[in-house]
């Protein structure tokens, strides 16, 4: 029976979670923009990130028995977005880890999970780094190559914008199989720690927003990774546990720009309310009314997709890929229109660095770029409807 | 808990619902449509209506007792969508029939309900309408205006136990198939009509009562509006719905409850619009491949499912809202409407994209979806007063709602 | 010297227009339309066509000595915005035959003109058949195959949406010359007399708009052309005088667009003027004012691109092919978007066909298919950009 | 006649301004807005401007007797774009310093010319700025307020034969770096304030006067926004430019005709992310082929060309209408400056798009010019203010304008 009510855990989680991102991200977002504007390979708050693992919040994802709580899409989604909306760097980075120890936790072999989930569960300030392909990006992309040596492979290349590159202990990358015929050639999933041999930091890229959530260039020379870590969708591009796995948690991409969007037309209804031209606050104009309902729209829409899809994620009973992937096309387009209305409506302060807007904006320019290009996405989506029909009034 | 799994009820009934619609309106659907041009007030599929009356479809809004299944806002969005997605037209007026009837189960009297529901039931062709837009009045009346002299003006005089209704109305839905009226007439000329209108039921055949022109419209021909002229026209007391002066009251808001209703307008429409081009998409083979893998065209197919989505994920939670008065805000609702009228234009318009030029002729169904859409610019609100409706709402709130 | 002031001949010819549109055609555009709803093969208004061309307009594209002006694309585009404003249908009939008037004036032989030029200019209710490619749409779509058969060509096939196909005593239509090789194979042009034996009028096209612009298919089976028949761009696809006489005057297709929606924005006007709601007309709602300033922006604008790029088609010193291309796009795209918006002004009206607003959107809707697609126009567009550079500050 | 031929003068200076652009500013574009984020106040490259100066464009709009060229709207506007395409900063400063000092030469007296404008001519690194924001006060000004309560608050009090001003500008272009100053004080604190604000002529360093924090800004750093501070500053009488309450008459209102070259700061934004867009796409192989022949990459680039080339137009035309008083619109302006930042934020959009993800990074120049494209949302009025203003002006107009 449908059904929108949050339950007991999901509402205090959220809760937790707003309640961090007004305490500890919010003061903070500001500074550490700039200074992460001034040099991207900057500061990243870990005393922040070590009250957050130690309210339990980094191993969520995780089975109870490492200290998670099974956190399902849904919750991830819930909690993503008020994360966003404090400061989308942080969430984003904080994201990485939980898709990517989700990752290891529900698709690894055993041995990997008992090696690799104790190191991140146990220690605070341990990161990930994703050179995957994410949910959206095609394996055209991947500029990374593994050759077969013995049981294991050998990586030679690079991989770009890998997410928490210069602060994850451990990477999760995706690469291409040489030798293996055609464009599409199979691909192989690698764990690879931080210090393993013939792995280097690149350049860290120099970005115009969600500074907080670092990521660079990754060099591999000859970096040798043993069979064992390799996950198991090798081989089955595509139909594997991981491209299922990461097919599944695509709504949280959508999270992305219901969080930051939902920030900027906060801050707007408060500053409309308080600014007063015409001899009333500009609120009352109807035609700033009209703006800040095309906002509420769009973020309020966003949310019921990103909700229906991650339900959808988790039930898995009635699941339909495409779903996910219009949550996450859905937001991506929304958060920058959003936030370029709420510029507007700060008028000259909207251009201004002292004004959180600016910021908001040039933050949710990211959700452009899940994919290589948004393109990217809508084209992925559009893939998948040559087969398969839409079931009506899901 | 978050649950998005519909009942084993509400599967049953979409199943029958999705059915008829394939089965018995759409073979007829554009023949319909191409009459409605030289006779806009006979085009009516009378023998659809029977047959979706044997189904139980047409009397769903009754009560449970009377036999039908008291439909909520959500069970209504969903069967209603179905319909939309083949004949918007016609779907609009089961939209009518289903929400009239519950309205008059759920505020009638039983005296009512004997005189209006039982009749109602038991004919294969009764249809129910409600007439509130004038000539000089729409958004006064949705948007309500507070001055005396905006509003409904069609006038209702006391004389001894009786109300003398007369006036016009007009762009009344299914007023030229309906047997069953709901008028609503200012009752107190002195106050603003939120609070001096009171609706009264009428039979058609009433003396002085008369359906007047049925309106030639661009789209949803089916949904059979027209003008209604009253001439001293008399209503007894007892056919008074609710109170006198309670035709926007309270009391009668649950009906206006209805937006995410009106939202799946737009839904299904662009839904049907949807298929057709995804069908068409599939099948036609264009430079030895088939038109789907152009990527321009799967883009636009892309978009448009993000968009059908994105509506259907806005109405199910403004529906559900509807359902579950505590967590209600008329603002979802209108969100809803709203955002269902952006997906309906754009999703036909990309739908006849795909068709390419065959897509602007009515040899292939795009067209026809493009112009029912139109029905969704000014059901219940027009666009700008839905956003305007929202904007006003927002100053109390500074986190989501949600 | 930039100007925007149009001569004193043009002013005159668009007042004729003007006045010819308000007087013969608005009074009967809606019945007419009507009845071609019915019977989409039903009536001309050919007496009002008799008095257009004893006005001396039907004619306007041709040299002084056949009893034309020598009509610039300006000036078409100056006098279809009027006529377009008043009755889209008939508008694009006579759209029809002045470009293909021109067309033969212009490339034809002399042989072609004193043949077919005096038929045209002698004859008032002389209307000619498109069935070309025009200056959108690519060789791809032709289905009409040319066989070599002495000096001249046999067609076979059959053409689709030729405008004016029901009404006209010429076609011009392209062909596919078989046994070409590749997919752009060579075409030619030919001009094809009604009364040509193998040519059979087909299914008249039951169109949502426009639809006193009568368009049927056309059926050919074993049509003899002679070489004489044959415009001279044969041999030289996209770069004979035929292409760049169409690929010249496509900013007419954009005056499609500016003259239906600046009708519906008129009477948006007037309508919002009178309507009286809240106790005011609702033109002073700052909504309403909104609504009406997007449209006036469209229609301006489009205007002013349809112009500048007229006047450089005109010009040819410095002539950029996309400039014209850009006008029919953007056009194309802002009238249907503008009469909605008038449809959503008139409120329940707007659905009513009592009212003219619904007619101009499902006639500007045509302007989505002035190639197969719009999408078509826009690749067209950006396949021009591969390879040559915007000059700027043109 | 209508023609778009430019004149050989606008030729040559198009030319001048473009080299200019492409061979001093590109090379320091990125390295200023780079400087710009820890050094607000001191990332003015004045080297570039002491080469322009040398090239008689600081000057251009100076009277040609005082060696300018008394720059007419389109003019300025095509010599703008050519900078704006390479750095919008940098072009905003010059739009700036050109049309104030031709507001000066238009209508200070010949002292003030002396005073002010001989100075200005002989110093290479001398700027001008005008004060007008103030923190209370926005849109109060543009889309004048009528209350008293409302518009400038900077007072101004007549003292003997001098002035005092008193108050606070803010988000003052130029302010930083320039040396010559209009402030607009309100003289009459009891009329509204489009009847009682006047424009003193002001030099930077007269005592009392004083330039606060330069905004740390988003985009566009490169037109040095500051706040103005006036404490008891002491004007003469002959340094009222225009006269007294006469800072938002209608002599100063062809200062107010600037719309049209307001509005290329988008165009030229924009064209600035198509051209490295454009190169970027015929440029980079992916796949082995070239970006650009990717359908979807080609129909973007299209629609940017598209957007161009309209605010092209629009600007043209109003500008045209600016410089030719008889065919003057103040719609046509607003249209154009409302237009083209609708082109720039889309425009630049898809250029960072087609970039891909190096887009979002700053070692590509769109996102530079995306961020530089905000400067369009609320230089002179708000965009909703613009439309506001196209919308109430077309009450009288049934016929169009052309």
């Amino acid at each position: 029976m449908v059904d929108f009510i949050l339950t007991e855990e999901q509402a205090a989680l959220k809760e937790l979670c707003r309640d961090f991102g007004e305490r500890r991200l919010q003061p903070i977002a500001d500074e550490l923009d700039r200074k992460a504007g001034e040099d991207p390979a900057g500061q990243f708050p870990w005393g922040v990130l070590k009250e957050f693992s130690s309210l339990g919040l980094k191993n969520l994802p995780l089975p109870e028995k490492w200290g998670g709580a099974d956190m399902g899409v849904m919750t991830h989604c819930v909690l993503l977005e008020e994360l966003m909306a404090a400061e989308a760097g942080f969430a984003a980075a904080v994201h990485q880890s939980w898709k990517l120890a989700g990752l290891i936790a529900e698709c690894g072999t055993e041995e990997q999970v008992s090696k690799y989930i104790p190191m991140f569960s146990e220690d605070e300030t341990f990161l990930m780094g994703d050179g995957t392909l994410g949910p959206i990006s095609s394996a055209e992309d991947i500029q990374l190559a593994a050759a077969r040596e013995g049981s294991g492979w050998v990586l030679d290349g690079k991989k770009r914008f890998v997410a928490c590159g210069p602060l994850a202990k451990l990477f999760i990358v995706d690469a291409k199989v040489t030798g293996a015929a055609g464009g599409m050639g199979e691909t192989i999933t690698c764990i690879v720690p931080k210090e393993s041999s013939g792995v280097r930091l690149g350049e860290v890229h120099d970005k115009m927003g969600t500074r907080l959530l670092l990521e660079s260039e990754l060099d591999f020379e000859k970096c040798r990774v043993p069979g064992a870590d390799v996950l198991s969708d090798a081989g089955e591009n595509g139909s594997g546990a991981k491209s299922r796995y990461f097919a599944k948690i695509a709504p949280t991409l959508g999270a992305f720009g219901v969080g930051i969007a939902r920030a900027a037309l906060e801050k707007s209804i408060e500053h409309t309310l308080e600014r007063v031209q015409g001899g009333k606050p500009i609120f009352e104009h109807d035609v700033v009314s009209f703006r800040l309902a095309e906002m509420k729209v769009d973020v309020d829409v966003a949310r019921d997709l990103v909700w229906r899809a991650a339900w959808h994620s988790d039930d898995q009973q009635d699941y339909d890929p495409r779903l996910g992937l219009t949550s996450v096309i859905f937001a991506s387009q929304m958060a920058p229109r959003v936030c370029d209305m709420a510029i507007q409506l700060f008028g000259g302060y909207g251009f201004m660095r002292d004004y959180p807007v600016q910021k908001y904006w040039r933050d949710a320019l990211m959700c452009l770029f899940h994919g290589e290009t948004h393109d990217a996405a809508r084209l992925k989506l559009g893939r998948l409807m040559e087969t398969d029909h839409i079931r009506g009034g899901r | 808990m978050v649950d998005m799994r519909l009942t084993d009820e509400q599967l049953e009934l979409q199943g029958i619902v999705r059915k008829f619609s394939r089965e018995v309106l759409k073979p007829i659907a554009a023949e319909c449509d191409r009459n409605s041009q030289s006779d806009p007030a006979g085009c009516f599929p009378m023998d659809a209506l029977k047959a979706a009356s044997k189904l139980g479809l047409r009397t769903l809004g009754l009560p449970r007792e009377m036999g039908g299944r008291d439909l909520d806002t959500l069970t209504h969005c969903i069967l209603l969508e179905e319909v939309m997605a083949v004949e918007p037209g016609f779907g609009a007026m089961f939209h009518q029939v289903w929400r009239l009837a519950q309205h008059i189960g759920r505020v009638g009297t039983e005296e009512q309900k004997k005189k209006y529901l039982v009749p109602f039931a038991e004919d294969d062709t009764c249809l129910i309408s409600i007439g509130q837009t004038e000539p000089a009045s729409g958004t006064d009346n949705t948007f309500p205006y507070r001055g005396v002299d905006g509003g409904i003006k069609l006038s209702a005089v006391k004389e001894g136990g009786e109300w003398v209704l007369n006036g016009t109305k007009h762009f009344v839905a299914c007023a030229t198939t309906a047997r069953i009226f709901i008028v609503i007439g200012r009752t107190d000329p002195h106050a603003p009509a939120p609070e001096g209108a009171t609706q009264f039921l009428v039979w058609k055949d009433t003396p002085g009562f008369r359906i007047g022109r049925t309106h030639d419209k661009v789209g949803g021909a089916l949904l059979m509006n027209a003008e209604l002229i009253l001439e001293n026209v008399r209503v007894p007391e007892s056919d008074v719905l609710m109170g006198v002066n309670e035709g926007f009251s309270d009391k009668a808001r649950h009906y206006g409850r209805g937006a995410p209703m009106v939202a799946t307008f737009g839904l299904g429409t662009a839904r049907g619009a949807y298929e057709a081009a995804l069908s068409y998409a599939r099948e036609t083979i264009r430079n030895g491949k088939p038109l789907i893998r152009n990527d321009a065209i799967a883009m636009r197919l892309a978009d448009m499912l993000m968009l059908i989505e994105a509506t259907r994920s806005a109405i199910w939670r403004a529906a559900w809202g509807s359902d579950n008065r505590e967590h209600y805000l008329q603002r979802d609702a209108a969100v809803s409407s709203y955002f269902s009228t952006v997906c309906a234009r754009s999703v036909c318009e990309n739908a006849m994209q795909i068709f390419g030029k065959d897509g602007y002729t009515r040899k292939f169904p795009v067209e026809k979806f493009l112009r029912d859409a139109l029905m969704t610019n000014h059901i219940n609100n027009t666009v700008d007063v839905r956003l305007l409706k929202i904007g006003r709402s927002l100053s109390g709130e500074l986190v989501s709602s949600l």
